[in-house]
């Protein structure tokens, strides 16, 4: 197996003085689908956070491709292709759909290509191309999450970290953002999934960590533990 | 509460000693350190417990001052009434900006911006009030020989070094009180998050107004006393942008939000100025203080972010 | 009719520079939400390099506008960098001692370095007019104005249409989505103080040839500067070109019916009133009033 | 009117200078307690005042005068400084107090000064209300803003005289600030009571803080007066001119009553030759008295950059005054100071008027007036008569020919 693209090591982060993750190691593989599940305060968004450069680690390792990006802030991380589809989708509501987009071309890393990407991620959601020069704000949380992942691909990324994205969705936008999902999946981009909707996710992904307390609990493929009974009771309600 | 109150006992007490070893330059110092104290102490009600920036306060002054001595110099009224008055008028004033912002929903910066402008209004106005003097000055007449401190309210640097310990001590009783009432509470609650406050029951708006009213009354009352020790008024130098904002510095050099935070921030502040005025005197470089000062006071918010007095009370604890 | 046209075609030319002036304090608080208070400090450090240069050049005094934005902006973004990026999360109050700190500072160091003497530019250019019809313009504001106007258009222009300017507009709308699109917030803050700093610096030495440096200006350029953003709506780009124009106007026109000493009086209590009939500005959108 | 003979004026010299060989021996010098607005606002005519103080106290010194030590205190322009800063000097020892520039700050020095018996020597404060307060530690040497104004009333008056002719209108033009207030008001009241033809058809004030006249300049200039009476400070003198060049407003004169600012090295520096000819009454050094003109020197040697005017002349008499005093009081002891200064009586000294004495409030009621004109670039007086040393140009020149 190739080296992977994304190893976290014992990390321990938080906020202020309360730890978060505690202790927590996972790694992703070139083309991986990682699910992270857990309960609510489990530490998922602050493993997508600190992986992201938006919290600084305690302690632990990150290493992208192996070279250490502890305690990089969030534009080096992101500089190395590592991009965010942020909890709460985080789109500029007083800039247009078209502006909204362009911010996730600021980086040097896919700068040059930016036209291009454009008409890609256009061609990826029509939706947002009839809207274009409308403004983030005046969309639906649906289309919001469309141009949260739009924005992120942008950027070329090679790992995307998806926080919660099907949160607060009508059933068929979270039947859309499921598809996304499985599409750049099949187009070879590793990713991690943190998602409250376990089923779908552990079905879609190539391997799933549990996270309890911020330390991972469990580990195995998708089919296992949707297999297992402490995940059935816990997270599927069975 | 009762640790302290033998803090503020223990305070008062010892300050009362000064004039036992005083002269009369530290003693108008220490008035005027005290002075202040007072004004960032009913400042501090406002700001520091109710979450209110007023960046005005020097209205509360100017009026406060001008109502004590148009009456004592064009109606005769002893400051023992004229002193209440000013602290009634400017509860009234200070409920009825708190009033007004309140009803209209302004909030945070604006708000300030409203005691400023509502500052900047009045003197505006003194300074075109023949009555007053306008910008000519209002002026109180000598104080005769035979002089009772008691009696006129005005005197030399030991009575107005009691008169402000007292209105400081007073203060600082009232802000503990305050401190450790439901009224504390609720204003507290108020600064830290107004809809909650508001959706847990505390009557928002009553609460404002009286913090508002408290803090513009206590500082009519230091007004009147601070126009009594200056003998002289102009709308400028009473009213002006530039007493509202030093009034502020002390009690968030001191310690916002902290019963003592005020006086600390006072008693660090004017020493800081004297001295910083007497090295530019003997470096011959004019506005070597400003400079100092400005510094100085950079520097405490940069590395006590939580102002003096927390720091010295943990130091204090620290050693214990 | 000559007298009332050419004040208020006054009033609009001194809009323009307000309008300069209000409009750096706003991007800074439009995208970092804190107030500059020593923003007029700032405009008298740039007064004084219009005058220092002119003194020792005998320059246009047009030509010490890019030399002083330039300074300013270099003074902007260190103070931003080191200084205040660590006050963002401090609540106001402090942020404002931290300024008026800062205040205090840079009016001594003036005090200290030049002593209080006004320093006037004397050039024959100060005193030209324009006349158009029987109107007349005086020639130093009308370029004051003029350049001030076309500052404040290539900003928008840069706001608009620059990868930077779309970093600095994206951080100002949302600032953990700026983080997460990998936007460099701390540089991008420090490069906006920096603007919001060079208009105050522009201004002061587009003003230089006008009112005469002293260390004591700088309050009224900040609350001027006050009352026109709040006017047109605080953290809004345009409200800070209107606001100008309408305290321009506004004074002038004050100055014209009432005793010309109250005509700030106007200007506030237009402030007041706008705050409390229309706290978001006169254009501004209630999204800026946090 | 007041004539002062050149050997009046000798020997005036030689007694204030001459002192007795008692004091000299004297071990410790009398400290002289200094209080002005160094830094702040007011830092300006602060630091002017504070040249006139130390110029006079070595002048005073090499002469042979009586020690003194002087100690400075800065109000940093807030009047509650003022007790502070008198209740500090008096305790550093100083028998005598010098100061304080603006009125509130001098009132509340007073106060301190008071209670403590130790004389206040004021070098300027016009408010009138300083001497009507009922302190009897003040003295002031300085001309209250009615008296300034009654002074400048007579200069006007003698100017048309020499001219042929007084303009008709005029337009009164003032800062509203304390002295500008005071002296409009001064204005006001003595101008139909001392009988001056000169009707003013417009009275405009602005604020001390004004950034932009030119509204208040094109009103004046609508009601088109023969006279301009701007009653300023620097900054705004400057502001007023500027306009009326771009405005092209040229009445017959300008004259400011009572008015500081166009006598000021940075009024000239900034207008240049448009600020030729304006005219202000004040109170002023005599030019033709040979001891002025030795001050004046010495000055311009010390402070090359500077401009000797009134705020430097009035500080460096109220050092002549305490010098004198503690000759003739022959100790340093506060309430010989004090009667010593009651009997003040100098007839020889540089400022223009009469013998410097105090009456029972404590005012000096001989100081003059005179009548300065800007001209190339330097104030020069040109009334009254007796001390002029320029002759007045009148009526104005056009701005334009003057590019």
């Amino acid at each position: 197996m190739s080296a992977p693209v994304l190893e976290v090591e014992r990390l321990v982060a938080g906020y202020g003085g309360a730890v978060a993750v505690d202790g927590a190691s996972l790694s992703v593989g070139a083309g991986e689908l990682l699910a992270v599940i857990g309960a609510n305060g489990a530490g998922k968004t602050t493993l997508i956070r600190a992986i992201a450069g938006m919290v600084r680690p305690m302690s632990g390792r990150i290493r992208h491709r192996g070279e250490d990006i502890t305690g990089w802030t969030s534009d080096r991380v992101c500089e190395r292709g590592i991009a965010q589809v942020a909890e709460g989708r985080q789109v500029f509501p007083s800039l247009s759909v078209l502006e909204n987009l362009r911010t996730g071309a600021l980086l040097r890393r896919s700068r040059a290509r930016e036209a291009a990407n454009l008409e890609r991620v256009m061609a990826l959601f029509p939706r947002l191309a009839e809207r274009r020069a409308q403004a983030a704000g005046t969309l639906s949380g649906g289309e919001q999450q469309m141009l949260a992942i739009a924005r992120c691909l942008m950027a070329e990324p090679e790992l995307i970290l998806f926080d919660e994205p099907s949160l607060g969705l009508a059933p068929a936008m979270v039947e859309m953002v499921f598809g996304v999902v499985r599409r750049l999946h099949a187009e070879g981009m590793a990713m991690i999934l943190v998602e409250q909707n376990v089923r779908d996710s552990l079905e879609i992904c190539d391997r799933a960590i549990v996270l309890e307390g911020g330390a991972v609990v469990a580990e195995g493929s998708g089919a296992e533990l949707l297999a297992s009974d402490r995940v059935r009771a816990a997270y599927l309600g069975l | 509460m009762r640790r302290g109150a033998i803090a503020v006992a223990a305070f008062s007490g010892l300050l009362a000693l000064g004039p036992l070893v005083l002269d009369g330059y530290l003693l108008s110092l220490l008035a005027l350190a005290f002075a202040f104290a007072f004004f960032g102490a009913a400042w501090n009600l406002m700001m520091g417990f109710a979450g209110m920036l007023s960046i005005g306060h020097g209205l509360y002054i100017g009026i406060g001052g001008y109502t004590v001595a148009v009456l004592l110099v064009t109606f005769g009224v002893s400051p023992w009434a004229g002193l209440p008055l000013a602290g009634l008028l400017c509860a009234g004033l200070g409920a009825a900006i708190a009033w007004t912002g309140f009803r209209f929903a302004v909030r945070g910066v604006y708000f300030a911006l409203l005691t400023l402008a509502a500052a900047e209004l009045a003197r505006i106005l003194f300074e075109h009030w023949p009555f007053v003097g306008g910008t000519g000055g209002f002026f109180l007449p000598a104080l005769p020989p035979g002089n009772v401190p008691l009696l006129t309210l005005r005197g030399g640097p030991e009575f107005f070094y009691f008169a402000f310990l007292l209105l400081l001590t007073a203060a600082l009783v009232l802000t503990l009180a305050i401190r450790h009432s439901r009224m504390g509470y609720r204003l507290m609650a108020i600064r830290e998050d107004e809809d909650a406050a508001r959706a847990s029951g505390v009557p928002v708006l009553r609460m404002r107004i009286a913090a508002a009213a408290l803090s513009g009354g206590m500082t009519g009352i230091g007004g009147g006393l601070f126009a009594l020790m200056n003998g002289s008024l102009f709308p400028n130098t009473m009213m002006g942008v530039a007493i509202s904002i030093e009034i502020m510095i002390a009690p968030i050099v001191g310690g916002l939000g902290t019963v003592f935070g005020p006086a600390i921030g006072a008693l660090f502040v004017m020493p800081v100025h004297e001295l910083s005025e007497h090295l530019a005197q003997e470096a011959g470089v004019f506005g070597l203080n400003t400079l100092i000062y400005g510094l100085l006071v950079l520097l405490v918010v940069l590395f006590l972010p939580a102002g003096i007095g927390p720091s010295v009370a943990r130091l204090l604890r620290g050693r214990r | 009719m000559d007298l009332v046209a050419g004040v208020i075609a006054n009033g609009v030319l001194m809009g323009a520079v307000y309008a300069l002036i209000a409009f750096g304090l706003t991007i800074i608080f439009g995208v970092m939400r804190v107030v500059n208070f020593a923003h007029g400090e700032m405009v008298v450090i740039g007064m004084y390099a219009g005058y220092f240069l002119w003194a020792a050049f005998d320059t246009h005094p047009l030509a010490a506008v890019l030399p002083a934005a330039a300074l300013l902006f270099l003074i902007g973004y260190l103070l931003q960098f080191h200084l205040v990026q660590h006050f963002l999360a401090r609540p106001a109050h402090v942020q404002f001692i931290l300024f008026i700190a800062l205040a205090l500072v840079i009016t001594g160091a003036h005090l200290v370095a030049f002593g209080p003497n006004p320093r006037g530019i004397f050039s024959l250019a100060s005193f030209e007019v324009y006349r158009i019809g029987g109107l007349r313009l005086d020639a130093v504001r009308s370029q004051a104005a003029a350049a001030a106007l076309l500052i404040v258009a290539l900003l928008w222009a840069f706001l608009r249409a620059s990868r930077l300017g779309r970093a600095i507009r994206a951080a100002a709308d949302n600032r953990t989505g700026a983080a997460v699109v990998g936007i460099r917030i701390r540089h991008v803050y420090a490069v906006t103080a920096g603007i919001g700093m060079a208009c105050a610096g522009a201004a002061g030495a587009l003003v230089a040839p006008l009112f005469d440096t002293h260390p004591f200006l700088a309050p009224e350029f900040t609350l001027i500067a006050f009352i026109t953003v709040i006017l047109g709506g605080i953290g809004s780009l345009p409200g800070a070109l209107l606001g100008g124009l309408l305290i321009g106007v506004a004074e002038a026109a004050a100055a014209l019916v009432l005793s010309p000493s109250m005509k700030s009086v106007l200007s506030y209590g237009l402030l007041i009133l706008v705050m409390l009939a229309r706290p978001q500005g006169i254009i501004g959108s209630p999204e800026g009033q946090r | 009117m007041i004539r002062i003979t050149r050997r009046a004026a000798l020997a005036g010299a030689a007694a204030a200078l001459a002192a007795p060989a008692t004091i000299r021996a004297q071990s410790a010098p009398v400290k002289v307690g200094v209080i002005l607005p160094t830094s702040g606002v007011l830092a300006v005519p602060g630091q002017a005042s504070r040249r006139g103080i130390d110029l006079g106290a070595r002048m005073i010194a090499e002469a042979g005068g009586p020690r003194m030590e002087v100690i400075h205190a800065d109000t940093a322009s807030r009047p509650e400084n003022g007790r502070v800063a008198a209740e500090r000097l008096i305790r550093e020892g100083c028998t005598v107090l010098v100061g304080a520039w603006d009125s509130g700050t001098t009132i509340s020095a007073a106060q301190a000064a008071e209670p403590a018996r130790i004389p206040l020597v004021v070098n300027i404060a016009s408010a009138p209300q300083i001497t009507e307060q009922g302190f009897s530690m003040v003295f002031r040497n300085f001309t209250p803003a009615n008296v300034l104004i009654r002074n400048a009333v007579e200069r006007i008056r003698e100017f048309g005289q020499i001219t042929g002719e007084l303009p008709r209108t005029a337009v009164l033009l003032h800062v509203n600030d304390t002295f500008g207030t005071s002296i409009a008001q001064a204005v006001s009241a003595l101008w139909t009571q001392l009988g001056i033809p000169i009707q003013i058809v417009e009275t405009l004030s602005y604020a001390v803080t004004a950034r932009d006249l030119s509204a208040e300049v094109a009103r004046a200039k609508a009601a088109n007066p023969e006279l301009l009476m701007p009653v300023t400070r620097v900054n705004d003198a400057i502001l007023i001119v500027r306009e009326m060049v771009r405005q092209d407003f040229v009445p017959k004169a300008i004259i400011g009553p009572g008015s500081p600012g166009p006598y000021e090295k940075a009024f000239t520096d900034a207008v240049g030759r448009f600020g030729d000819e304006y005219m202000v009454c004040v109170p002023w050094h005599n030019p033709r008295n040979p001891r002025t003109a030795e001050v004046l020197q010495r000055f311009a040697r010390e402070y090359p950059n500077e401009r000797f005017e009134l705020n430097v002349g009035f500080s460096f008499e109220a050092m002549e005054i305490v010098a004198d005093a503690i000759r003739r009081a022959g100790s340093g002891d506060p309430a010989a100071l004090h009667a010593a200064l009651r009997t003040t009586d100098i007839q020889d000294h540089i400022m223009y008027g009469g013998p410097i004495r105090f009456d029972e409030k404590g005012q000096n009621n001989n100081i003059g007036g005179v009548m300065l004109q800007n001209q190339n670039q330097e104030p020069k007086v040109v009334g009254p008569a007796e001390v002029a040393e320029a002759r007045a140009i009148y009526p104005l020149t056009p701005f334009r020919n003057r590019r």
